[in-house]
C-alpha cells in the first residue's frame, strides 16, 4: 500500500493533466489552476523540511565541534535574523540604518536583501567571467577534429560579437559568426531538441504509468 | 554609505574565492546561505503558502498568481474553497515526513505534485519541441531566388546551400542520437558527421556566452570602482 | 468683386447642403448575418459573421465600425456586447453571455458622422463549452501523442517478451569508473541533481542514476554527499539514497546528514557547493539534471579540486560548458538513455527503442518534406539546369 | 561524450609543458585587468550602428520638443550592466528635447534602477540651468504587480493603476500627471526589459491595442525575439544589450558607459583568444619534443 497509492495518485493526476490540454471546457481548466495551487503549497511545506535539514546539520556541526564549526554560528544567526525580521510588525522601528519591521520598502528585511543578498548574488554570477576564460584556455586545444571544430567556432563567434573583431579582420567575420549561428548551429540544435523531446515525453509517460519508480526509493 | 561599504566588502570577499578558498570567503559564504535561506523562508510564506491558501497576497491584499490566472481564465474571482482544503491537507501530509513512523505518507503529496507536473510536461514537450521542430525542419534543398522576376543564380545557390547544410545537421544529429543500431560503417560515419555538427553548436554557444559573462563582471567592477570607491567619473 | 462674393456664397451653400444630405443617408447595413456557438471554446461565446456593408468603400461618410447587439428574444430590446473594426467580416460576442441560454444578435454599421443602420436579426444561438478541442493543430498534437505513446508502449510490451538490442552507451562505463575511482582513493563522491524541480524529466533521470550510484557506494563502503537545491527534490533524494543502501543490504551505513538541503537560491547554493568541493575534495563529481549558469562554476571548481567529473543535462547552452570542462558529458537524450539503461529493466530498454521509432518518423517526415519541396520547385530546378548547360 | 584527455601534471616539466598547464589565477588576473583598465579610458574602436539602433535614436530625435514620454523599467540589477547605460543615455537625449518623463516599472526592482539612471542624467552639467523639478518635468510612479494585466489596465485608467508614486505622493497631485488618463495622453513609450513581462507584452497589450508609438532596449539574449516587431513597425527602434547602448551613444555622439563597457568587452575577448592561441602553441611545442 505504501507504493500502490502514490502510483495511483500519479496515474490519475498525470493522465488528467495530459488530457485537459485537449479539453476547452472550463471545468478542467478550473481544476488545472487549482492543482497548481496544491503544487505550490506542497513546495512551501517541503521548504520547511529543507530548512529543518540545514539547521540540524549545522547545529550538529557545532555540537561535535567539527572543523569550521565557527562558520555555522554565522549561518544560523543570519538565518534567524533574516527569517524573524520578515515577520516583525511594520510599526517596529530599528533606527534609520537598519530600517523598520515588515517586508516592504525601507524594512530591515528588504535592506538585507538589497545590500547583502543582492551584491553577493551578482558577484557570484560575475565570477563566471573568470571561469569561462580558464575553461577556454584549458579545453580549447586542437587535439582532434572535434576539439578543433569546437575551438574554431567558439573563436569565430567571439570575434564576430565584439566591435574589435570586424575592425581587425573585416566585416566577413561578423557575417560568418551570424551564419554559423543561423545554419549549422540551428540544424544540430534541432537534432538535440528532438532527441531531448522524445526523452522527456517517454520519461514523463513512464513516470505517470509507474514504470519509472526510482523516485520512490528502494528499487522494486 | 555604510550599506554601500558592506556591499563592497561582501563583493570583494566573494571575489577572493578565485584566488583561493579562505576564511573571508567562508564567512561570506555562511552569511550568504543563512540570509538566503531566511529570505526564502519568509518570502515563500508570504508569496506561496498564505496566498495559495487564502487567494490573496499576505499583507498587501493583492491577488495571488493563481487567483490572477483564474481571473484571466474565467473573469471571476471566486475560487472554490475545497481546493484550498485539499492543498492544506496535502501540505500537512508532507510535513508528516518529520515523524519517522508515518513519514511514508509524504509520498502522496509528492505523487500528486510530480504526477500532475509530469502529465503537463508530456504534452508541453510534444507541442513546443517535437511538433514545432518537424515543421521547421522541412526545407527545400533547391531554393530558387527571384530578383525582379528573373532567377538569380548566386542568391539561389546561397539559399540552397544554407538549406542543405541545415538539413544535413538535423539528419546526422538524429543519427547520432539513435540507440537501436551500433555506430559502424556508413551509419557510424553519418553519426560522426553528426558529432561535428554538435561540436559547432557547442562552440557557438560557448562563444556567444562569453560576452554576457564579461558583462556581469563589468557590472561588478563598475559598482566597485564607480559607486563605492568613486574612482570613475 | 461681386462675382467672387457670389461664388463664395454659393459654394458655402453647397457645402452645407451636401453635409446635411449625407447626414441623412445612413450607411447600408451588413447582410448575411449568422450567429453560431464558438467551436472548441470553454463556452459563453458566440461567433458572428457577416458580409460587410458596401458603404465601407464610399468616399463620403464611410462606415467606420460595427457594434454587436444582443437580446434574449428577437423582439426584446438589444444591448451592446462588443464591437468590430471596419473591414471585419466577423467577431466574437462574449461580454456577459451565459452558457445554455439562447441569444439573438444584430450588427449596427456606424458611419463617420455617427449615423447607423442595423442588420436583420440572427439567431437564436446558444453558447456552450466543448469537451474536445477540434482545431486542426490540436488534432495534430493528439495524433502525434497517440503515435509516440503507442511506439513507446508497444516496445515496452515487446521488451517484456524478448531481448531488444541497444547499442552500448559510452556514459555507462564512465559512471562505473567514477565510482571505482572514489573507492580506490578513499574519497567521497559528490552528486548534484541540478536546479530543476522534481517533475522535470532531467531530475527524474538524475534520481535513477543516483539510485545506481548510491547502491554501488553502499556496496564499496565509500561516502556519498548529496547537497540539494529544491526542497522536494531533497525529500526524494533522501528516499532514493536510503532505499539504495537498503537494497545493498547495508541500511545502517546510510548517513542522513550526507543528503541535505542548502537553499533554493542559485548562487548561495553554488557558494555552498564550491565550499564542499574544495574542503571535502571528492574523487568524483556527478552533475546530472537541469543546470543553468552555475554549470561552468561547478565544473571549474571541481577541476580545481582535482575531481573526475561526469555531467549530463538537457540544457543546450550548459552542455557546451560541461563538454569543455568535464571529463565526460551525457548530451541531452543520452542522459535519458543512460538512466533507462542503468536500471537494467526490460521496460526501460523498450522505451529507448520507442523513442528511436519516433526519431525515424521525424527524420522521414523531414526527408519527405525536402523531396516534396524539391518537386514543387522543379521548374526552378530546370531553369537552373538550362542556365548552367546552355550558359545563358 | 568527452574531449580527449587533459594531460596530467607531472614533475620535471619544461617551459612549454608548464605553459600548457598555466596556473589559472594568472588568466584570472589578466581578465580582471582587461575588464577594469578600459573602464578608465574610452577606447576608440569603430562601432557599426545597426539599422534598429539608428531607428531608436531617430525616433526620439523626431519627437516634438516637450513631448510627454512614458518609460517602463522592467529589469533587475543582474541585467543592469546591459540596460543601465542605454537608460542613462536615453534620459539625457529626452531631457535635451525638454521632454516630460513618467517612469513606471513592472519588475519590483525597476524603480530603483530608474532612480539611479535619472540621477546620472540629472547630474549632467548641461541640465544644471534647466531647473528640472520632480513632479513637473519627471516622475517615478514605482512598481505595480500583475504583469501584463497592469499594461492592459493602464490603457483604460492609468492614474488608478498607479494611485501613488514611488515617494508615496498621490499620482493625481503631480503636475505632470494632470490630464493623463491613458496611453493616448503620451506621445511616446519606451521600454527597457530583460524578460517577462517585457517588450513582447508591451507590444501585444499596449502598442497593438492603443496604437502608441514605442521603442525598446533589450538584453542581448532577449533582443533576437523582438527584432521581428521592428520589421513589422510595431516597434520604432530597438537597442540590443551592451552593444546596442554603445551604438546609441555613438549616434548621439556622446560616448558614455556603453562605449567604455564595449571597450572592456573587446579587450577581454582578445585576451581570452590570445590565451587560447598561447595554450595551443604550448601544447604543440611540448608534443613535438616527445
Amino acid at each position: 500500500m505504501r507504493k500502490e497509492i502514490p502510483l495511483a495518485i500519479m496515474l490519475v493526476t498525470g493522465v488528467f493533466m495530459a488530457v485537459q490540454f485537449f479539453v476547452p471546457h472550463e471545468i478542467p481548466s478550473l481544476i488545472y489552476t487549482n492543482l497548481n495551487k496544491t503544487v505550490q503549497v506542497v513546495g512551501a511545506v517541503a521548504l520547511v523540511l529543507g530548512i529543518v535539514s540545514i539547521l540540524s546539520i549545522h547545529l550538529a556541526k557545532i555540537g561535535k565541534k567539527q572543523p569550521g564549526f565557527g562558520y555555522s554560528y554565522f549561518l544560523i544567526v543570519f538565518f534567524v535574523l533574516m527569517a524573524s525580521s520578515g515577520f516583525l510588525p511594520k510599526s517596529l522601528n530599528l533606527g534609520s540604518f537598519l530600517g523598520h519591521g515588515g517586508n516592504e520598502e525601507g524594512s530591515f528585511f528588504l535592506n538585507m536583501y538589497n545590500y547583502v543578498l543582492n551584491p553577493v548574488q551578482s558577484t557570484m554570477f560575475a565570477l563566471l567571467a573568470f571561469f569561462i576564460a580558464s575553461a577556454a584556455y584549458r579545453a580549447f586545444r586542437a587535439r582532434s577534429i572535434i576539439a578543433t571544430l569546437l575551438l574554431l567556432t567558439a573563436i569565430i563567434v567571439m570575434l564576430g560579437r565584439v566591435p574589435i573583431g570586424p575592425a581587425i579582420f573585416g566585416d566577413w567575420i561578423a557575417e560568418l559568426a551570424d551564419w554559423i549561428m543561423a545554419v549549422p548551429n540551428a540544424g544540430a540544435k534541432r537534432a538535440i531538441i528532438v532527441g531531448v523531446g522524445m526523452g522527456i515525453l517517454s520519461l514523463s509517460l513512464k513516470m505517470v504509468l509507474g514504470i519509472e519508480r526510482a523516485w520512490l526509493g528502494g528499487g522494486r | 554609505m555604510v550599506s554601500l561599504t558592506i556591499a563592497g566588502f561582501l563583493t570583494l570577499g566573494i571575489m577572493s574565492f578565485v584566488y583561493k578558498d579562505n576564511p573571508v570567503y567562508k564567512l561570506c559564504e555562511s552569511i550568504f546561505i543563512g540570509v538566503s535561506a531566511g529570505y526564502y523562508f519568509v518570502s515563500i510564506f508570504y508569496q506561496s503558502l498564505l496566498p495559495q491558501l487564502t487567494d490573496k497576497i499576505g499583507i498587501t491584499g493583492e491577488l495571488s498568481d493563481s487567483a490572477l490566472a483564474y481571473y484571466r481564465e474565467t473573469g471571476s474571482l471566486a475560487s472554490p474553497q475545497w481546493f484550498n482544503l485539499i492543498a492544506a491537507v496535502l501540505g500537512v501530509m508532507m510535513l508528516l515526513r518529520l515523524v519517522p513512523k508515518i513519514g511514508w505518507i509524504a509520498r502522496w503529496p509528492l505523487a500528486f505534485v510530480i504526477g500532475s507536473t509530469a502529465g503537463l510536461r508530456l504534452i508541453g514537450e510534444l507541442q513546443t519541441n517535437i511538433m514545432a521542430q518537424i515543421q521547421k525542419s522541412i526545407l527545400p534543398l533547391w531554393d530558387p531566388q527571384y530578383i525582379d522576376g528573373s532567377l538569380n543564380m548566386a542568391a539561389s545557390v546561397g539559399h540552397s546551400l544554407t538549406n542543405i547544410v541545415m538539413v544535413a545537421g538535423i539528419l546526422t544529429g538524429v543519427v547520432y542520437f539513435f540507440f537501436s543500431k551500433e555506430h559502424k560503417g556508413v551509419f557510424g560515419g553519418t553519426a560522426k558527421v553528426g558529432i561535428w555538427f554538435l561540436m559547432v553548436t557547442f562552440g557557438a554557444a560557448f562563444g556567444l556566452t562569453v560576452m554576457s559573462r564579461m558583462s556581469l563582471l563589468i557590472g561588478r567592477l563598475d559598482f566597485l570602482l564607480r559607486d563605492w570607491l568613486h574612482l570613475l567619473g | 468683386m461681386r462675382k467672387l462674393f457670389l461664388a463664395a456664397l454659393l459654394s458655402t451653400f453647397f457645402l452645407i447642403s451636401f453635409s446635411f444630405v449625407s447626414a441623412q443617408t445612413p450607411p447600408a447595413p451588413v447582410t448575411n448575418l449568422t450567429a453560431k456557438d464558438t467551436p472548441s471554446d470553454k463556452g459563453a461565446q458566440v461567433d458572428l459573421s457577416w458580409t460587410a456593408s458596401p458603404d465601407e468603400q464610399r468616399a463620403e461618410n464611410p462606415v467606420i465600425g460595427y457594434q454587436l447587439l444582443v437580446a434574449l428574444s428577437s423582439d426584446s430590446p438589444f444591448v451592446a456586447v462588443g464591437k468590430a473594426d471596419a473591414g471585419a467580416s466577423g467577431a466574437t460576442a462574449k461580454d456577459g453571455l451565459k452558457n445554455d441560454q439562447s441569444y439573438y444578435f444584430k450588427v449596427r454599421a456606424y458611419a463617420a458622422d455617427s449615423s447607423f443602420s442595423e442588420s436583420e436579426v440572427a439567431g437564436p444561438a446558444t453558447p456552450t463549452g466543448q469537451w474536445w478541442n477540434t482545431q486542426p493543430n490540436y488534432i495534430w498534437i493528439f495524433v502525434g501523442m497517440v503515435m509516440l505513446v503507442g511506439f513507446i508502449l508497444y516496445n515496452i510490451r515487446k521488451a517484456g517478451k524478448e531481448e531488444l538490442y541497444i547499442r552500448p552507451i559510452a556514459g555507462i562505463n564512465a559512471i562505473d569508473e567514477g565510482i571505482g575511482r572514489a573507492t580506490e582513493m578513499g574519497k567521497p563522491i559528490l552528486y548534484i541533481c541540478g536546479l530543476g524541480d522534481a517533475a522535470q524529466a532531467a531530475t527524474i533521470a538524475a534520481f535513477s542514476v543516483l539510485g545506481r550510484v548510491a547502491q554501488k557506494v553502499a556496496q564499496y563502503q565509500s561516502r556519498l554527499i548529496v547537497p540539494c537545491y529544491d526542497p522536494i527534490v531533497f525529500s526524494i533524494c533522501q528516499d532514493v539514497v536510503k532505499g539504495a543502501y537498503l537494497n545493498a543490504g547495508r541500511p545502517e551505513a546510510y548517513n542522513e546528514k550526507d543528503v541535505f538541503f542548502v537553499t533554493q537560491d542559485q548562487f548561495p547554493y553554488m557558494a555552498a557547493v564550491n565550499g564542499i568541493m574544495l574542503r571535502e575534495k571528492p574523487a568524483t563529481n556527478f552533475y546530472i539534471g537541469q543546470f543553468y549558469a552555475e554549470s561552468l562554476m561547478l565544473a571549474e571548481t571541481g577541476f580545481q579540486a582535482g575531481s573526475i567529473q561526469i555531467a549530463g543535462t538537457d540544457q543546450l547552452i550548459q552542455m557546451s560548458f560541461f563538454i569543455v570542462a568535464c571529463d565526460f558529458t551525457l548530451i541531452g537524450e543520452e542522459m535519458y538513455a543512460a538512466s533507462a539503461y542503468l536500471s537494467k529493466e526490460p521496460e526501460q530498454i523498450g522505451s529507448i527503442k520507442g523513442q528511436d521509432w519516433g526519431k525515424v518518423v521525424f527524420a522521414s517526415l523531414s526527408l519527405l518534406g525536402v523531396v516534396s519541396a524539391l518537386l514543387e520547385h522543379k521548374i526552378g530546378f530546370f531553369e537552373m539546369l538550362k542556365k548552367v548547360l546552355l550558359a545563358e | 561524450m568527452s574531449l580527449p584527455e587533459t594531460p596530467t601534471p607531472r614533475t620535471g616539466q619544461d617551459f612549454w609543458e608548464r605553459l600548457a598547464q598555466l596556473d589559472r589565477r594568472i588568466i584570472f588576473a589578466f581578465i580582471f585587468l582587461a575588464l577594469a583598465i578600459p573602464l578608465f579610458f574610452t577606447i576608440r574602436q569603430p562601432i557599426a550602428v545597426s539599422p534598429e539602433g539608428r531607428a531608436y535614436f531617430e525616433a526620439i530625435e523626431n519627437l516634438p520638443a516637450g513631448s510627454k514620454v512614458l518609460l517602463s523599467f522592467d529589469f533587475d540589477p543582474p541585467s543592469s550592466p546591459e540596460l543601465q547605460p542605454m537608460a542613462e543615455a536615453t534620459f539625457k537625449q529626452l531631457l535635451t528635447k525638454n521632454c516630460k518623463l513618467v517612469v513606471i516599472a513592472l519588475w519590483p526592482q525597476g524603480p530603483q534602477q530608474a532612480e539611479k539612471a535619472l540621477a546620472v542624467a540629472l547630474r549632467d552639467p548641461q541640465f544644471k540651468d534647466l531647473k528640472l523639478e520632480y513632479g513637473e518635468n519627471y516622475a517615478n510612479l514605482g512598481f505595480m504587480a500583475g504583469d501584463e494585466v497592469v499594461i492592459q489596465k493602464m490603457n483604460s485608467d492609468l492614474p488608478s493603476t498607479f494611485p501613488s508614486d514611488y515617494k508615496g505622493n498621490a499620482t493625481l497631485s503631480l503636475p505632470i500627471m494632470q490630464g493623463v488618463k491613458n496611453y493616448k495622453n503620451f506621445d511616446f513609450i519606451i521600454n527597457f526589459s530583460s524578460g517577462f513581462p517585457g517588450t513582447r507584452e508591451w507590444v501585444q497589450f499596449c502598442v497593438d491595442r492603443s496604437g502608441s508609438k514605442m521603442i525598446a532596449g533589450n538584453t542581448a539574449v532577449q533582443a533576437p525575439e523582438n527584432y521581428p516587431y521592428v520589421r513589422s513597425g510595431q516597434l520604432k527602434g530597438l537597442l540590443a544589450g551592451m552593444k546596442g547602448a554603445a551604438e546609441y551613444e555613438t549616434v548621439v555622439g556622446k560616448p558614455g558607459k556603453g562605449v567604455s563597457f564595449m571597450g572592456a568587452q573587446s579587450v577581454s575577448h582578445l585576451v581570452v583568444i590570445l590565451f587560447v592561441i598561447l595554450g595551443n602553441i604550448a601544447y604543440f611545442a611540448s608534443r613535438r619534443k616527445k
